[in-house]
């Protein structure tokens, strides 16, 4: 008995193995080792951390395409929240850490501007998804995905041009969030605060996979991505869960924003980078698939250090573009498929 | 009376399609409702499910008005509408979407009831428990889809076409599902194409044409209408 | 004469199966009813003919001419058309419109003078019930099959695919939907038609295929294949006994 | 009174929104102090956005001419925009003093034709080949009094890829290649990427002993030289640009500590006053680069419009343009610390120079700068220099 | 489709044939004299049009696809791009001519729509979108990379087309620009192949099983409209006297879809209807409020907004609907032509 369960799930292992997401996961992983020992331990440590906060950015991406259908144009301008939110909240204590060094806000200050971050991220999804998307679902469901979407590419300029008008165009950036000597790892130096935003990252991306998988409400998300009159008929509350996700997916990329504060300093177009990198990696792992997205990311980290090592600084918009032009032409759906019904089906 | 239409209307958009529908149904009764195509059959059980917004009317359910309620409050009520598209859960497994049907219910021990209560009903679902929804063949889908329907133990139950598109086997095996369902005490309001068949199996029935209700009454009588036979039979 | 032929076709969905070499052919001036189970594989069967899923392997053969591989464009130009299982015509067209393109595209270039007439003509032929500048999203299933039937039609096939045509109507309309049938039969057009409504295959085909599991377990003419164990058993049920043939059936 | 009309060409929104905000808070600065009044002429101000695009810039100065009826026009920020802009000025004989845009090709196009240029008065940042020489003599220097002793003779370049980064980044390439130094490689990167850490594992892989480069947004330089230190690497860098923006330091922190750049500083008394009036009034404090060669560019207008004036006795394109011509293109004309010059010692065109001022120790002149705690110290040249350059 | 009834007069003929109706025609007559009449014969306000004509003609072009076939083409203003710069390059080095460079300019765009068209073949909307998108990325890309070629974000300098230093002659250029593109896109969409298109937008299979070849149909749409791209692309090189990368980016290709879509998809007359009072209005702001920047681009922005929630059909759809239906019979004719197509 126990040895034929053993035997299913070592076939199953195979079988995923010899599928394109196994080939091209197995792949990625010879490709980081390889070029890791070819160059040094650095590359596989930078494609780790990259990938984990690139993981944020494009999971949130990938729940509001999987779950409301709408291909998010604004994505980066939530992030750009983030970092507002947390240059104004962390600017003051780290002034007051900066006299009372002993405070337990040394530690913990980042952590609470993180969670300001988050909180203020998520009202800003509530105010879009009631003020504009909610607004569009009323009148029509038609061209919902075209519609949507440039609601969004509306919604991005707004953004951009209300932060610029509002708090100026300067860069509002800090020197770091923990201070004190970088971890070193393989022979590479990790500063604490990328090691703690990857940490951070990993906690936020399992939390979540529970979240989605295993609780009630998780479950109910995506129930109505795979169809919403279904949802309906069960009981599942529609309005309260788009707007739920719509939530949890701004807060996703207003902690990605706020925990990269360190690199990327407010300023209103900030958000334009991160959203093209989780468009990489959504398009990669298949439109709307989040846990794709998760391992997503770290291969288009990997490309990135990889164009850098072995091309050149600046080739890495021209490679990773080619990449998935290769990648749409023969499996437009995405390595690991893709789970979104509107744009598989119209 | 367990559920009361009155002078519903009903459509999508300007397009108006139920015109002063009025029913009843009561409790532990098995009611069929036929038509032509396009009579407006699956709009009135949406309309009662909550998924298309009335125009006008009345709908009580229990002495409540549930006219106008979303989807989910209605479906709260105890309303489990099995609709022509199944609308399942695809990328889910058998088993979760047994378990989104009971997501009204919060009592792990009740559900768990509904669940053997369901798997009793339909033994080939136990087999297929962790198979996607989307993976299974057509026949299968149906029962998935009224074993979600009966999840949270509704107080009426609304079925669509149960035997469209599927294979003669499967048919009968629906059929006789919902028979035994009725025979269980679920109230059910059945919409089928196959009208002999219907009007056989159920107690009462209304037919619908144009969006209006032309005639009523014991389904054995229905079967002998003139009228009936004229406009579904051809004879 | 055999206008379509298959050797030992098989298609496959990645792992699966859905298609095994399936041999079988059409005479001309047939009524041949595909039937099986649901997921069976009798739509895949017909989109591999048709060349709308090229084949794994096996081959085609349309009027004598190895079709396998060809895109449907092609072949409906050589007279192949065929309708849904889930009609979605052109949605933003209106029923006119939406005839008159397979008219213009369907016909060799010139053979038709005035696309509209030809189109009002093949709505008027399937008894199209609804006016023609009603915008084709605005229909109901079974007026869309309805619809795609004048389509297909308007294109001036020689060989005709039908999946599910009919489910989804009354006995009463079921009686109609044979008589155009047979009228479409009448004008010279070879039909293989799915279904999986008995009393229409029974009144309609002469010859039956059945398929399970995507492998053909039985074909011949339909009191044969009815009446094979193998059939009842996986697909007829009790329900085979309910549908015997009518004996009004026209010549 | 008669008014002046004087456009000011910067890039006020868009990705360098915050050079805009230096150059308005230093041109309303300069003045005020005359109150906009030069003779009996009232100067009026009209800011054109160039919203770092030349396309657009290009529609906005036309609009500035004959919308607003501009009769001249000064500053400017970004060398694509030079390049555009100075066609518009062209074609409608507006003077335009002192656009910033260091740019061989703006030279070049200059000397290609020098008459129809000419309104393309005076540039307020040389080509980079002129300045950048002093980070190699100022390393070599060291290296031959002993206090510096790299491992290697190996240098890395590095930029924004830009006219501007790339210009720097190839006369570094020379420079140091003459010298004898290996470059070991050269980037480019994007003007907004923040993100260096493949980079400098890279560099350190190679163990490069001097990183040379610029970047002309804070975010990007701040984040490089801070990951600099994340990554462990030893190496000198040389970040030209770190200082223009006038609070890098709350970005970059003391990863900057040892960092090389060029930068006049706010060595006099009304320099500093100057820039803590800016401080009092806009709320930050301005870059000396930025900000303090827009204010000197200012008041070296205002001193041609005063000559214009004095020499014509009316104010308007012709006459202005004239003395650019007769006065400045000859090097009659100057504005040096007596006038009132807070960043250069003296800014000065002669015929060989233009349209660049003259590089000179007693010209124009960026010294070598060392960064401690956000503050630089000069140590290069030697008899300008108050600490001794120090390897890490 | 319908038969023109006999007794329509040979005007009426004429203007039917180059898909104008009386109003399209008046329209275009007052943009003809607009640039003599004061206050728009100052320079500046010219520059304005020629932006509007150029942004009205992407618009016409872009909409050829987004609006027929129902595919956006993401990508767009880096094909443009490449029209530009092949122009811009072909005059520095070989010393072509810009009209013959413009010509070239959409040659290559036209080869870049072809092996677009061809890789995009397989996929299906959104995933089309984005496969432009990111060939517009690359593109923008290697623009950026390719140093020594296209002198990268250092800017190319080219030669203007007229020596002039007025505008109008580049505003009368743009305009026979835009009017020509209509009429050619209106003229294919009035063949079979308008008929294809429509069919391929809708329902691939259908039409397919109707017996219309979707690889010819739809990477013809998407030549043509990359190749009038391309030829924009070098007006615009030969206009503004300087090429960047930037003109590539993925805003630039939202700006024509804004207008676009604001004016209606599908119609084809609609973007460049709106463009006039669009680019006018947003100029208008952003050159009167300069103390509050981005002021313009926050209106264009809930613009969008607006128009996407309450029209999604846009303008031409409210035209359609609200102003095209009249009693009167001279209004008819003035609104809808005598023949009843087109603009
Ligand atoms: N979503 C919709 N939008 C617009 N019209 C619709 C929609 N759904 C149905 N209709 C129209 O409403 C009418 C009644 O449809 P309904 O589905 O209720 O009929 P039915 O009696 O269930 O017919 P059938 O036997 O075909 O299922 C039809 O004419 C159909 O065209
Ligand atoms: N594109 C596809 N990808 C993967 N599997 C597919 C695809 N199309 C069909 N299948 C699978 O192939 C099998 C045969 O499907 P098919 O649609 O041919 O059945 P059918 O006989 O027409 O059934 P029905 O009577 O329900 O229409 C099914 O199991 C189905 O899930
Ligand atoms: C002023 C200069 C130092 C920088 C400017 N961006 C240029 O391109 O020239
Ligand atoms: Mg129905
Ligand atoms: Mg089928």
């Amino acid at each position: 008995m126990v040895e034929q369960v053993e035997k299913r799930i070592w076939e199953r292992v195979l079988k995923w193995c010899r599928s394109l997401a196994g080939l091209t996961v197995i792949a990625t992983v010879v490709i980081a080792l390889l070029a890791t020992l070819d160059r040094g331990g650095y590359v596989l440590v930078n494609t780790v951390v990259t990938g984990g906060m690139t993981a944020l950015v494009a999971m949130g991406l990938a729940l509001t395409l999987g779950v409301l259908n709408i291909p998010m144009f604004a994505h980066g301008e939530y992030f750009m929240i983030g970092t507002l939110v947390a240059y104004y909240v962390f600017t003051p204590i780290s002034e007051y850490v900066s006299t009372h060094p002993e405070s337990l806000l040394a530690f913990w200050g980042p952590l609470v501007t993180i969670v300001a971050a988050m909180i203020i991220g998520a009202l800003a999804g509530v105010a879009s998804e009631l003020l504009v998307f909610r607004q569009l679902r009323k009148r029509s469901r038609e061209n919902w995905v075209m519609n949507s979407f440039l609601l969004t590419v509306g919604l991005s300029v707004v953004l951009i041009n209300a932060h610029q008008l509002f708090f100026g165009a300067d860069f509002k950036g800090i020197v770091g969030y923990w201070s004190g000597m970088p971890f070193s790892i393989m022979d590479v130096y990790i500063s604490k605060d990328r090691g703690i935003a990857f940490i951070l990252a990993a906690v936020v991306v399992a939390a979540f996979w529970f979240f989605m998988t295993y609780t009630r409400t998780g479950r109910a998300i995506r129930a109505v991505s795979q169809d919403e009159t279904g949802a309906l008929m069960v009981g599942i509350g529609l309005n309260g869960i788009l707007l739920l996700t719509m939530s949890l997916s701004c807060a996703l990329a207003a902690i990605a924003g706020a925990g990269l504060l360190f690199m990327y300093p407010s300023y209103p177009s900030v958000g334009l980078e991160p959203l093209y990198m989780a468009w990489f990696v959504v398009i990669l792992a298949g439109l709307g698939n989040v846990l794709g997205a998760v391992m997503g990311a770290f291969m288009v980290a990997l490309l990135k250090v990889l164009t850098v090592e072995y091309i050149g600084s600046g080739w890495d918009f021209v490679v990773p573009s080619a990449l998935i032009i290769v990648i749409l032409i023969f499996k437009p759906s995405g390595i690991f498929g893709s789970e979104v019904r509107g744009v598989l089906d119209k | 009376m367990l559920l009361e239409v009155k002078r519903l209307n009903a459509g999508y958009g300007f397009l108006q399609i139920l015109r002063d529908v009025s029913l009843t149904v009561d409790t532990g009764e098995y009611v069929c409702l036929v038509g032509p195509n396009g009579a407006g059959k699956s709009t009135t059980l949406k309309t009662i499910a909550g998924l298309v917004t009335p125009m006008g009317g009345e709908i009580r359910f229990d002495g409540e008005n549930i006219g106008g309620l979303p989807g989910n409050q209605v479906a709260r009520r105890g309303i489990s509408l099995v609709s022509e598209a199944m609308n399942l859960f695809v990328n889910m497994t058998v088993q979760e979407n047994l378990a989104m049907g009971a997501y009204t219910i919060r009592d792990k021990k009740a559900q768990k009831d509904r669940l053997d209560f369901v798997y009793d009903l339909f033994p080939r679902l136990v087999e297929r428990r962790n198979q996607l929804a989307g993976t299974m063949s057509g026949g299968e889908r149906k029962m998935l889809a009224i074993g979600r329907g009966l999840m949270p133990n509704p107080k009426l139950l609304l079925v669509d076409e149960p035997s469209f598109g599927l294979a003669p086997l499967l048919t009968e095996n629906v059929f006789q599902s919902l028979d035994t369902l009725v025979s269980q005490g679920v109230t059910i309001m059945l919409v089928e194409q196959n009208v002999t068949k219907t009007l056989a199996v159920t107690d009462r029935g209304y037919v619908l044409e144009n969006g209006r209700i032309e005639l009523s009454g014991k389904s054995s009588d229905l079967a002998c209408d003139a009228h009936v036979r004229k406009v579904f039979l051809g004879v | 004469m055999i206008v379509l032929e298959t050797k030992e076709l098989t298609k496959q969905f990645g792992g699966l199966t859905a298609v095994n070499a399936v041999s079988m052919h059409i005479n001309e001036g047939d009524i041949v009813g595909l039937i099986g189970p649901n997921g069976a594989g009798k739509t895949t069967l017909v989109n591999a003919m048709a060349g709308l899923n090229p084949p794994t392997s096996g081959q085609v053969f349309i009027f004598g001419e190895n079709t396998t591989g060809k895109t449907p464009e092609k072949m409906c130009r050589r007279g192949l058309s065929r309708t849904f299982q889930i009609p979605v015509p052109f949605p933003k067209m209106t029923v006119l419109e939406n005839v008159m393109t397979a008219t213009i595209f369907g016909n060799r270039p010139g053979t038709i003078r005035d696309p509209a007439a030809h189109s009002r003509q093949m709505l008027e032929f399937v008894d199209f019930p609804i006016a023609e500048d009603t915008i084709s999203e605005q229909l109901n299933t079974v007026q869309l099959k309805r619809l795609d039937l004048a389509r297909a039609l308007a294109s001036g096939p020689k060989l005709l695919f039908l999946d599910e045509l009919a489910s989804g109507l009354s006995e009463g309309e079921l009686k109609d939907m044979i008589t155009l049938i047979f009228k479409i039969r009448d004008q010279g057009i070879t039909i293989l038609m799915i279904e999986h409504i008995m009393q229409l295959i029974m009144n309609l085909c002469n010859r039956l295929v059945c398929i399970q599991f995507g492998t053909k377990i039985a074909e011949g003419t339909t009191e044969e294949v009815a009446n094979d164990p193998a059939v009842t058993k996986a697909y007829l049920g009790d329900a085979a006994l309910d549908c015997a043939p009518d004996a009004q059936q026209p010549a | 009174a008669k008014t002046l009309k004087v456009g000011v060409l910067g890039p006020f929104t868009g990705p360098s929104a915050k050079n805009g905000a230096e150059f308005k808070a230093s041109v309303e600065m300069a003045l005020d102090k005359i109150d906009y009044t030069v003779g009996d002429y009232k100067l009026e101000i009209v800011w054109i956005d160039s919203q770092s695009d030349p396309a657009k810039a290009a529609s906005a100065y036309a609009e500035a001419v004959e919308r607003k009826g501009i009769d001249c026009a000064m500053q400017n920020w970004h060398s694509s925009v030079a390049v555009a802009a100075m066609d518009v000025a062209a074609q409608y004989k507006i003077p335009h003093w002192f656009g910033f845009g260091a740019t061989e090709v703006v030279n070049e196009k200059w000397k290609a034709d020098p008459e129809k240029y000419s309104y393309w008065g005076g540039k307020g940042w040389p080509i980079p080949a002129k300045m950048a020489l002093g980070y190699v003599e100022c390393l070599e220097n060291a290296i031959a009094d002993g206090s510096y002793k790299p491992k290697s003779k190996s240098v890395a370049i590095y930029g924004e890829d830009t006219d501007w980064g790339r210009s720097l980044g190839g006369a570094l390439k020379g420079f140091f290649a003459d010298k004898g130094w290996e470059i070991v490689s050269e980037d480019y990167f994007a003007l907004t990427q923040t993100d260096f850490y493949p980079l400098l594992g890279k560099y350190k892989k190679k163990n490069v002993a001097v990183l040379a480069g610029t970047s002309t947004a804070a975010p990007t330089m701040t984040a490089f030289v801070k990951q600099a230190g994340e990554v462990g690497l030893r190496s000198v860098i040389i970040a030209d640009g770190l200082g223009w923006m006038g609070d890098w330091y709350k970005m970059a922190g003391p990863a900057s500590n040892g960092v090389l750049d060029m930068i006049p500083q706010l060595t006099t008394k009304e320099a500093q006053k100057w820039a803590t009036d800016i401080k009092a009034k806009y709320g930050f404090y301005p870059s000396p680069s930025a900000g303090g060669l827009c204010y000197d560019g200012t008041n070296m207008f205002i001193k041609i419009l005063k000559r214009t004036l004095e020499k014509y006795g009316k104010l308007d394109k012709v006459t202005i343009h004239k003395t650019f011509v007769e006065e400045i293109h000859t090097g009659k004309l100057t504005f040096g610390k007596a006038d009132g010059a807070l960043i250069m010692n003296e800014y000065r065109y002669n015929a060989d120079s233009v349209p660049d001022p003259v590089v000179a120790k007693d010209g124009y002149y960026f010294p070598v700068i060392q960064y401690t705690n956000g503050k630089g110290d000069i140590v290069f040249p030697d008899d300008w220099k108050v600490k001794p350059f120090m390897a890490k | 489709m319908d038969n023109t009834t006999p007794s329509v007069n040979p005007f009426d003929r004429l203007l039917d044939l180059l898909c104008f109706t009386p109003l399209g025609l008046l329209a275009l007559l007052v943009l003809v004299v607009l640039p003599l009449v004061p206050p728009f014969n100052q320079e500046y306000l010219v520059r304005w049009l020629v932006s509007a004509a150029f942004i009205a003609s992407l618009a016409i072009a872009f909409d050829f696809t987004a609006g027929l076939i129902n595919i956006v083409n993401f990508g767009y203003c880096a094909i443009m791009g490449l029209g530009g710069y092949t122009s811009a390059i072909l005059a520095e080095r070989i010393g072509l001519s810009p009209w013959l460079g413009m010509l070239a300019g959409g040659v290559t765009a036209a080869v870049l729509g072809l092996i677009i068209g061809m890789i995009t073949l397989r996929l299906r909307g959104i995933f089309a979108a984005c496969l432009a998108w990111f060939f517009g990325l690359a593109l923008m890309g290697l623009a950026t990379k390719m140093v020594w070629l296209t002198r990268g974000p250092l800017g190319m300098r080219v030669d203007r087309l007229f020596e002039t230093q007025s505008n109008v002659p580049y505003y009368y250029l743009c305009l026979a620009l835009m009017v020509g593109i209509y009429i050619i896109c209106k003229w294919v969409t009035r063949t079979r192949m308008g008929v294809a298109f429509k069919a391929i937008g809708q329902n691939m299979e259908a039409a397919r099983t109707s017996g219309i070849n979707p690889v010819f149909y739809r990477v013809s749409n998407f030549v043509l409209s990359c190749a009038l791209g391309g030829v924009l692309g070098g007006f615009y090189a030969h206009y503004y006297g300087i090429l960047t990368p930037d003109m590539m980016h993925t805003s630039k290709t939202v700006e024509v879809l804004a207008v676009a879509y604001i004016g209606g998809r599908g119609s084809l007359w609609g973007g460049a209807a709106i463009a006039f009072p669009f680019i006018f209005a947003m100029e208008l702001v952003r050159s009167s409020l300069t103390n509050l920047p981005g002021l313009n681009l926050l209106l264009y922005g809930l613009l969008l907004i607006v128009v996407m929630i309450y029209y999604p059909g846009g303008f031409a759809q409210f035209f359609d609907t609200y102003v095209r239906k009249p009693k009167n019979r001279m209004m008819d004719y003035f609104l809808n032509g005598a023949c009843g197509s087109a603009k």
